[in-house]
């Protein structure tokens, strides 16, 4: 009959396909049937932008502040592996009373915590051409949910001495990543992480376990974490030597500079985008990696005189915050920009600022200027290049 | 939302206790003081040998250029900002042995003996021009090694507020 | 040469695939690498439970607050249409100054805003058997980011006249669904949502446009919204009357019960899991249609005692919250249960409060009973059946 | 975070004017007062046929039973709860007519004529004992029918804290 028909025809169950043929009237077509997992529609192309070593968040792209988690930034450093969760340990040892292997399931029967933050690489900085987009200056930025449990609770479940004042933090992975961490950090807020946004991590996100690091630069959230090693002093490893530290004034190299610097930019209007004359909402994302943003202010004379922006609710400690400001072109061309203040009273300076604060050896890691963009009297929207190198 | 910060027992007792060797396993890393060094050693001309075969190709005959840059200091070109590298840039000598030892070659991760870890150890760091031709390194000699550029190196000492630099 | 190789061969770009085969040591094989979409571990089988008219989320496999957008529950009334969306229209009209039609493109111009928010179906209650999951007993909830414009700047936009007290949302897929809502809800916190978890709707969820009701019934949040028709009375559709309203006592049939009744359940220990006797973490999620989650409390001796639990941040207006209480389990045989106050002081019923309060008659709408779970000496977890029909 | 309530201007000048015929074009919606109903007229005879072919494989020869519910209300079983039909659960006639004509018959929606709809109006609310055989049911007298049900529908009054009937 017609009505066994409708439940056994019309579409596969399971997986739902983005773009079938698009009916003239969509009214007078059964649509496709409830399924097991969602899929993007088909007319929308959310891609990152992968290079070599990395691949950036289409942060021009998003709404709102989570970071759809197959979108999330990725940086790695030999690769994404493949860890099967069932055989997964975590070995927690050095100056511990107990040192203590842990499987997936016995980190997930502690005491848990879930918090949305940000989690930023502090290279995360590119200039030098008008035409880029927000995702090419700074798209390895993204927000998610993140779940595990607590690091202090770890700490107290092996027994740290008082005399470990660092831990080591290694990667399973082909790097087998190592970065040194204050154990403060460890007690303060840091977790051992197996979820992101409702769900497993994604394996470019250190399925199965990571360390997380509200605030503080992405490449100390160690992923596919498999050791931590309590100890009285940094390892110095390639990545905290080496790597991820920055030539600063009279010859010096700032290493361990962990926390996230203030910062905001505006992702609408931003090139590519060509805007018409009238009312333009700005929109953009502040965020900072010492606690909460406190205002984000916007100019739309080039830097002249500055606005407060409106922030849309929850405004939360080390996440991105996406502000508002509505403004009325007048179709005369013009430099708009967003600087952002964090509760520390840490104000987000020009790129000539910074360069001025750590002297022409400056190096790549750790900017955060604020980002102008050119508003061409045609409506074009670019970049502005900073003056560097 | 009022919430109440619960009574948490002092161990949950979940996980095992990891035995000496589960964390001998995976217990690679070396610190600047030589703790976690294995035993063993290697030479310059060891190195060189192991350095042609399995690493030129990426980082260039005898450590500079090469497609995934340079590990050997050079005489810096008039106006081109010098390479960072071995010579220039690193603090720690035992740094070379631990991040070879874990992460190259890049496309056979951990398929190095420790004695030839210590053979490239060597061969990088007198390239560099920072041990002597004829050191036959060791754990014990590792860490002694000189680095130029382990002054330059401060922790950062800002702590919020207007310091931005 | 060998560097060349690294590069480009190893793996294709662009999607990553889940499950390769797994390394015996993942730090001794080059990794994936950075890709342009993600996919979820494929360890992880993650899946809503579809019927032919609506699928669950698997709540019990929930971390946090933040639905993954895929596994977001589904229900429709005759499918997910496809729409195009360069040619998505709405339309608003009737008692209203401008009669106006409004594009994507137009919809997102417009200031716009964000918030998490939980979406539930009214008709999101199961019971009757021992072995039922929480996707099974309440699996119609989910919650997400939702963008959009508000309704109220639209309501400003097309000149609302004074007298419209009710307007008519109707959808363009093959129901065209139907609800009145009353006016005030727009002036409120309605929202014309294009977006949600940071990205475009999805298309089981309403995609290109749909109308989000915070705190309300999820029938009434039409999706694939093709027009607004302001009037002076509820039009009286057939999911206003025949549907979505619920037999209360001495023979009264309620409608326009819009507010989702405060409702909290344990996800952690539920079936089928089975537990271990010392230290357990219970987990759950707790919300209001009317406000904020005020409390939670937790039974672990079968409602005779009560303690409060813990709310992971942020708890927010009309939101699912993160519940968790620490219990120490002695083996011996219980019942488990949670209970949510919110803001207004509305305390969650028992199924028997709901029969008292709604007579035998009592509709299936609307139920938001205490759950119960019978933990057995065993460690096994089962359901705590209603006794009803 | 301290926030501002900007000026926001009295209108954008987003969207276009939407004409008569655009409106007309999804203004299908029908209300308890009539408004709305197309011309146009049937009968139960004309809906009878009509079920038989469109709607009983789904519905039940007559309204009763059938895999997608019963329309027309029976006397119940004993013991049984009703089944909820249009003659014992729907307060107002117009429904009948905008849900068909929206949504029915579901595997062919938007497929009815006006006609049709009237028709098979007319026949559902016939076999459910609410109007004659012989009625030729339109646009004035649709509105008119009485419907069981109106009385006992109620619109929600309760508005937070303790109340949970
Ligand atoms: C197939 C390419 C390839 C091969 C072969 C290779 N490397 Fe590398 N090497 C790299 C890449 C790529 C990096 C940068 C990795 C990163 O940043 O995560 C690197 C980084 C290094 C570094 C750190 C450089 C710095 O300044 O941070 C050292 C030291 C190094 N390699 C030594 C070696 C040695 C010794 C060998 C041979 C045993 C070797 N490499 C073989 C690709 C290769
Ligand atoms: C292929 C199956 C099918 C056919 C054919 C069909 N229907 Fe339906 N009908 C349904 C389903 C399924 C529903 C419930 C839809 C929902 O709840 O969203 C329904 C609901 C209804 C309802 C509302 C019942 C209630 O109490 O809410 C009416 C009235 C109705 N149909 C009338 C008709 C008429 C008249 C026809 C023929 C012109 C018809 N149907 C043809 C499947 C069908
Ligand atoms: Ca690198
Ligand atoms: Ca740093
Ligand atoms: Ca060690
Ligand atoms: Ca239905
Ligand atoms: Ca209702
Ligand atoms: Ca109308
Ligand atoms: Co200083
Ligand atoms: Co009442």
């Amino acid at each position: 009959t017609a009505a066994v028909a409708v439940v056994q025809t019309s579409f596969a169950r399971g997986l739902q396909i983005g773009l079938p043929d698009v009916p003239d009237d969509p009214t007078k077509r059964m649509g496709a049937p409830p399924g097991q997992v969602g899929t993007r529609s088909g007319f929308e192309k959310l891609v990152k932008s992968p290079s070599d070593i990395s691949s950036r968040s289409p942060l021009q792209d998003f709404h709102g502040i989570i970071t759809p988690s197959d979108l999330h930034f990725e940086r790695h450093h030999n690769g994404v592996p493949v860890i099967d969760p069932a055989k997964y340990e975590l070995i927690i040892h050095g100056l511990v009373e107990r040192p203590t292997v842990f499987s997936l399931a016995d980190l997930k029967r502690f005491p848990g915590v879930s918090r949305i933050a940000f989690l930023e690489c502090s290279g995360n900085f590119r200039t030098g051409k008008e035409t880029m987009t927000p995702q090419e200056i700074c798209g390895l930025t993204s927000q998610s949910e993140w779940t595990g449990v607590r690091l202090s609770t770890l700490f107290r479940e092996v027994g740290v001495k008082p005399k470990a004042s660092w831990f080591l933090a290694e990667g399973g992975d082909a790097a087998v990543m190592t970065r040194s961490i204050p154990v403060a950090k460890g007690w303060d807020d840091a977790i051992i992480a197996y979820a992101q946004n409702g769900e497993a991590l994604r394996p470019e996100q250190g399925y199965p376990v990571r360390l997380f690091l509200p605030g503080w630069e992405g490449n100390a959230s160690v992923k596919w974490l498999r050791r931590l090693e309590l100890g009285d002093a940094p390892w110095q490893t390639r990545e905290e030597t080496a790597k991820y530290s920055e030539p600063i004034k009279e010859g010096k190299i700032r290493q361990f500079s962990f926390d996230i610097d203030a910062r905001s930019i505006i992702t609408y209007p931003a090139y590519p985008v060509q805007v018409q004359r009238g009312w333009i909402e700005i929109r953009g994302l502040a965020w900072s990696g010492r606690g909460k943003v406190a205002r984000v202010d916007v100019s739309t004379d080039a830097g002249n005189s500055w606005q407060l922006a409106q922030l849309d609710e929850p405004v939360l400690d080390k996440a991105h915050v996406r502000f508002r400001h509505l403004w009325q072109w007048n179709g005369a061309a013009t430099e708009i920009m967003s600087r952002v203040t964090d509760e520390t009273g840490y104000v987000q300076p020009t790129f000539r600022q910074l360069l001025d604060a750590r002297g022409p050896d400056m190096g790549g890691y750790h900017l955060n200027p604020i980002t102008s963009w050119q508003v061409k009297a045609d409506g074009q929207v670019l970049h502005k290049p900073e003056n560097w190198r | 939302a009022d919430t109440l910060i619960q009574n948490v027992p002092d161990r949950f007792g979940f996980g095992k206790p990891a035995s000496p060797a589960q964390i001998a396993r995976l217990d690679i890393d070396v610190r600047p003081d030589g703790v976690g060094l294995p035993a063993g050693s290697g030479t310059s001309a060891q190195g060189a040998v192991l350095f042609a075969a399995k690493c030129a190709a990426c980082h260039g005959p005898g450590g500079v250029g090469g497609p995934n840059g340079s590990l050997v200091t050079t005489n810096s070109t008039a106006g081109k900002r010098p390479e960072k590298t071995i010579g220039n840039y690193w603090p720690y000598a035992t740094t070379v042995f631990d991040y070879i030892r874990r992460a190259m070659p890049f496309n056979q991760p951990g398929s190095l003996t420790d004695k030839e870890v210590y053979a490239l150890t060597a061969y990088l760091l007198h390239a560099n021009g920072l041990i002597d031709e004829k050191t036959e390194l060791d754990a014990r000699l590792l860490p002694t090694v000189k680095m130029p550029a382990q002054p330059r190196f401060v922790p950062d000492d800002r702590r919020g507020g207007p310091d931005i630099h």
